[in-house]
């Protein structure tokens, strides 16, 4: 998705993105393949060779699709969900405050849809690694599908194991722990040995205020510092374009003065809440003990 | 991509001192000799050295001193809540400390060192023993926070950096919050190799964040509305970046792009252009005049380390260290822009957006994101029309990013208080797409393909490339 | 001042349905023999009366059961977490349950009772036991909710009023959610005995709010900005006001209010009052028009009410009952505007507040709270301009409430997922005080004391009195 | 404060707030006294006679204090804080919460600063009454001076007593109680005996998640329905004047439109947490048993 850079042209087994108004569709591009929808059909050998961001007619030319150039966020939009997936407000915080940049070598668990996977990837990329993690084996084998058709197998292992009893099968490597378990208390003591010397970063994302309150305890108790929690929400706006009139003050005159405005308002009904984000910090050994 | 040093505190290293209790951070540099102001105290960072970045250390008279939580002397029992002290029989009165600030001052002077000089706080203190749980720990963290600070060190990063710009001064970066910022930076799919237009009016922030996620890869042409590129304090303090980030960032004025469209080839100066050059002869002491008139004392610091250090910070280093011809100053972006196809745009600007990303739209390829950044709401209602009546962008969206921090105390959680971070600005997003094509079907022409043809940036792209 | 028959549930009242699961409000009429749709459900709401109001009860058929928790047949027994199931190994497909949506049908046809039911159709579930505790009690929840719905009953009131317009229209209430129209009715010190200025565009929910606070003591005068008063049924659905609550209200034409400064013992009648007054005559039918007119059922079922009921809910009584001549309809209203004195104004307009504000302010005594409510953010800025240019506002402040809910399930505490009540208006505040006298000493005249001084309100009101 | 009504005319022994720039205070007119100030002084009765909105000048005419009215929302903001308070966002929210109007009778515990008494007394007057608690002796005095200069004595009674322990000692007789208090967990219990039969509302107000988690499981046990929980913040904004320029997009002209614009924007520094309330309704013993 990222790895291989920008291309310009839809080749055979690209991921795509469709776009319409009522929402996003990821396929990859196989010959003889084709898109259903209620006004006709996409073949996928038309998009061959086609720009990416071109226009796509279905056989009738009733309907159409944008077929758009993959990237995580436009994947998130458009993934087949299997959890509860982030989103990108979210996303783009906790990539900060995990400190990422490319290099970086990162354990995520659980994997859950990908959502968060595919965009660790593509800021990593290319010499850093992603190890993630889920219990649940039939996500783990969609999970690697999607990343191998996505072309960042060489970038992120998934495996399944219950990393609360467990841990990560990794030691010394990492600089950057990500959670997003019902359970993270559990899993938050194995954390330091995945750890490389130094400063390291982890965050855990969780709903209710509950696990964060557990969570907490557990990292101080591991060790961390530098202990903080963030929520972050993205307000949806829209501009409405309102006709404000002079109310009629006296019985002269009709004659109202009349103008139109945009106004940016928040939209009446968003999501309002996600999760919390714990951060903390890890320094590994240091090297001179004073 | 390795951290220097391995991520250990070296003499001659621009860090970050960063005070939890104030929530604030300092740039310094690591010597050995010389102190450095850190608030209210004068230390020498030379304890500091050989440690792990991101420690923690306690300034203990003049000198730094690695934090061991576990050589606290002075510990609260644990209570249960039912056996609690409530308060309800303290009266605030100045009384209740038989030591005076002068003779704490003394008992310092006598050096007493830290933990005992809590011990012998808390002693002088009448109304300790009756204060509910709560309330002792409040007060020894208060105490101990006076009399035996603590500090992290941290090595910049874009998450510390994005944090301390904003709470130094959030109106020259645009109120430009840590989650919006990380927002545009992931709507833009900013990685190692992207190729894209910034056009960044507050300070630099967004362009040192898009190098430090490309990571010595790909390339990143600004876009300046100014006459020529001021020297600019918060881009400065990247200083974490090496000269390969540096090397992905050239700039190109955007006033000169009207007629790059028209005439590529032919790179002719103009008279402001020479002028600017001029200007460039003198990059170190310009730099330093900027500087100077900054009131910020940590940022003042930050500068001046780099213009003495220029050889580990090069930027625009073409056109500073090779001394190019005139003509070639800007000869990178414009081979750059000459190609096109770049993968997107971040416009944080505190012009009106609409005629710069009509004048940016040739130069950028399809299904590629496109992202506003205003601090005003009337900026952003107008882009978000233009955006609504183009038909060449789709997946448009307007938000604005709330942040809330919370104080994650044992068995005392809430949100903080009070916040110094309300104010973000606006960001729209949008994907660029091929214009519109009409096929053989005209059943579905959008109502507002009408004015959108002419301005369609792909006939004037034709003629580019 | 007292509950009418104690707070219990009788027959004829005109009540509130809540569901707490679909977070909607339904008016009805209780009665002994007609039934009521209440949603998806036509019920005969008999079984309610005697009650109090706010219990409980069990849609169970087509009756009214009180609810009893202790009554609940299906129990879930605690576990420890520890010991709980994850859900790791279910697979979502539709054979988990073994009876189909007509099976279900059928076995509520053959009268399985309530929790009966519930525990057949949780036997019919191969997975239940699989289930984690969490998940468990919320399949339980869920099947609960559709085939055995828990309503509560409420009495109108402010708070049920306030939250069932606010889901039920948002757009016509101005997005005056509750949070935001108690701070207006809190900062226009609205009290038994109060004497306010209301400007209402927003259904008649402040002047409605307003008179349940004012207890059937006070004066409010509604200045309406239309050319009659059109029946509102925001308004009209605070059936729980009693005559001695409308008694408080009487309404005088915004237009009207320039010429009544300049001639206040003339009442002449223009055409268009005249013509206003024609329209007063058939009260009734226009009310039923306008009912007739909207689309929310439960808003039309409380409007028919009202109106066959009117002599309950006597709106402008003195003019529906007394017949009095056309001359003093609003004689209440103009009497009590050329005492003036009003100890406030609350102006919730979709006009630009500022002109209506100047128009009002003569009437208005000094050190008197100023309400100004948009939806806006353009006219609120605008009025905002005004309050700071003026010499006789002073404590301005502009700001808009945040109100978040939360789920607080045991041991599952988080705010909601989905907020429908995200927008709300801007409210601006001020005191009126005297206008700017010049003393002896001349040293401190504020720079604004220019324009100020000509639209001086207190000059016209000593005309006025 | 609210019950004698509205005065125009300042007299003696009334409580007049006095607002400059910085804030406000409270006073009480009496014969000789005088608020001192650094611009000189202001002679209480100078005031006599004027009316509320005044502007009095100090004696030196270099400084001048707005003379007003006092309401319970500039009562918040002037009261002496022996506590932390609630101010008016929180307070109206309260009011509404718990469906005050002329005739309610309310219990209230802690009084603590008397803010939000002062509120409830002004919405419940002229028949309802306010029994208001607090632990500290000392507090509970100043209460009562309050109570009694502002003419709310007749309103309110204003005792000490250790509500957790103890409960209130009002029986079948409120249909409002509001909760503020470290442990409010412990007084719930109690709150049903006080409530008169039929419906009644009480809201707790809580910083922290603790204090909601347990007081959510007091409600549950002690027979409350319709738990609500809520957050109310005031957002505070101002208006910038905001000069947007064009920017020059090529060099043959360096003439750029300038427009001003007015924007409301969210303040930088505002408070982002005063606390939550949890609020729950009782039926206290159906008439009828079916």
């Amino acid at each position: 998705m990222n790895s291989k850079g920008y291309k310009s042209k839809i080749k055979l087994n690209d991921t795509v993105i469709l776009s319409d108004q009522d929402g996003l569709q990821s396929i990859t591009v196989q010959p003889g393949e084709s898109v259903q929808s209620r006004n006709g059909v996409f073949l996928h050998s038309d998009m061959l060779g086609k720009e990416y961001g071109s226009k796509m007619w279905s056989n009738k030319g009733k309907t159409y699709r944008w077929a758009l150039h993959p990237t995580p966020e436009l994947w998130t939009l458009s993934l087949p969900h299997r959890t509860q997936i982030l989103y990108t407000p979210n996303i783009s915080l906790i990539t900060s405050l995990l400190e990422l940049i490319p290099g970086t070598s990162v354990c995520e668990s659980g994997t859950g849809s990908g959502s968060l996977s595919h965009a660790i990837a593509r800021t990593i990329a290319p010499t850093g690694h992603l190890y993630t993690y889920d219990f649940h084996a039939e996500r783990v084998q969609q999970a690697n599908d999607e990343f191998t058709a996505h072309g960042l197998s060489e970038l992120v292992t998934c495996q399944c194991r219950d990393v609360c009893r467990e841990g990560f099968n990794v030691e010394n490597y990492v600089t950057a722990i990500f959670l997003d378990l019902p359970n993270p208390w559990e899993v938050i003591p194995h954390c330091p040995k995945s750890f490389s010397p130094g400063y390291s970063r982890i965050v855990s994302f969780s709903p209710c205020v509950e696990q964060i309150q557990k969570s907490c305890i557990a990292l101080r108790e591991s060790g961390f510092i530098d202990i903080q929690m963030h929520e972050c929400l993205s307000q949806q706006l829209q501009v409405s374009s309102c006709r404000i009139t002079e109310a009629r003050l006296d019985e002269s005159t009709d004659k109202r003065e009349e103008r139109h405005v945009l106004s940016v308002v928040p939209r009446l009904c968003m999501p309002s809440h996600t999760g919390y984000l714990l951060s903390a910090s890890y320094i590994k050994c240091n090297v001179h003990d004073l | 991509m390795s951290l220097k040093n391995n991520g250990i505190i070296s003499e001659g290293d621009t860090a970050l001192a960063y005070s939890a209790d104030q929530k604030r951070y300092h740039t310094f540099q690591v010597k050995i000799c010389t102190s450095v102001r850190l608030w209210k105290h004068t230390v020498n960072t030379e304890g500091a050295i050989g440690h792990y970045y991101g420690s923690r250390f306690v300034i203990r008279g003049c000198s730094l001193e690695l934090f061991d939580p576990n050589k606290l002397e002075v510990r609260l029992e644990q209570q249960l809540p039912s056996e609690d002290n409530d308060n309800r029989n303290l009266l605030d009165v100045a009384s209740n400390q038989k030591y005076s600030t002068e003779d704490i001052q003394e008992l310092k002077e006598n050096e007493l060192a830290g933990e005992q000089l809590i011990t012998e706080i808390i002693s002088g203190s009448n109304t300790f023993n009756e204060k509910s749980q709560f309330s002792k720990q409040k007060y020894l963290t208060r105490k101990r926070a006076k009399h035996l600070p603590v500090i992290f060190i941290y090595r910049p990063s874009l998450r510390h950096l994005s944090l301390m710009h904003y709470h130094l001064r959030p109106e020259k970066i645009g109120f430009l919050r840590i989650d919006t910022l990380s927002l545009l930076l992931s709507l833009a799919n900013v990685r190692y190799g992207s190729r894209l237009l910034v056009v960044d009016n507050f300070g630099g922030l967004v362009i040192g964040a898009v190098l430090e996620r490309m990571g010595g890869g790909g390339r990143l042409v600004e876009l300046f509305t100014t006459e020529i590129i001021h020297p600019r304090p918060v881009l400065s303090s990247f200083s974490h970046l090496s000269s390969l980030h540096w090397e992905c960032l050239s700039a190109f004025p955007l006033r000169r792009l009207a007629r790059l469209r028209e005439y590529p080839q032919t790179p002719q100066l103009s008279n402001s252009e020479q002028k600017t050059n001029n200007t460039a002869q003198q990059p170190i002491s310009s730099l330093q005049q900027s500087a100077d008139s900054l009131e910020e004392s940590s940022i003042i610091e930050i500068d001046v380390n780099i213009t003495q250090n220029k050889s580990e910070t090069p930027l625009f280093e073409e056109q500073h260290d090779h001394t190019p011809p005139k003509e070639d100053r800007y000869c990178t972006a414009r081979e750059l822009l000459i190609e096109g196809e770049f993968e997107g745009i971040i416009l944080a600007s505190k012009h009106d957006p609409v005629p710069i990303l009509e004048a940016c739209l040739p130069f950028i390829s399809s299904s590629s994101p496109l992202l506003v950044y205003c601090v005003f709401p009337e900026l952003i209602s107008n882009c978000n029309e233009y955006f609504h009546s183009s038909n060449n962008i789709i997946l448009k969206n307007l938000t604005t990013s709330w942040l809330r921090a919370y104080q994650p105390a044992e068995s005392k959680l809430h949100p903080e208080m009070m916040s110094s971070s309300c104010r973000t600005g606006y960001v729209l997003s949008g994907v660029r797409v091929k214009t519109y094509t009409v096929t053989p079907t005209q059943s579905i022409v959008t109502p507002e393909a009408d004015a959108g043809e002419e301005r369609s940036p792909d006939s004037k792209r034709a003629k580019l490339l």
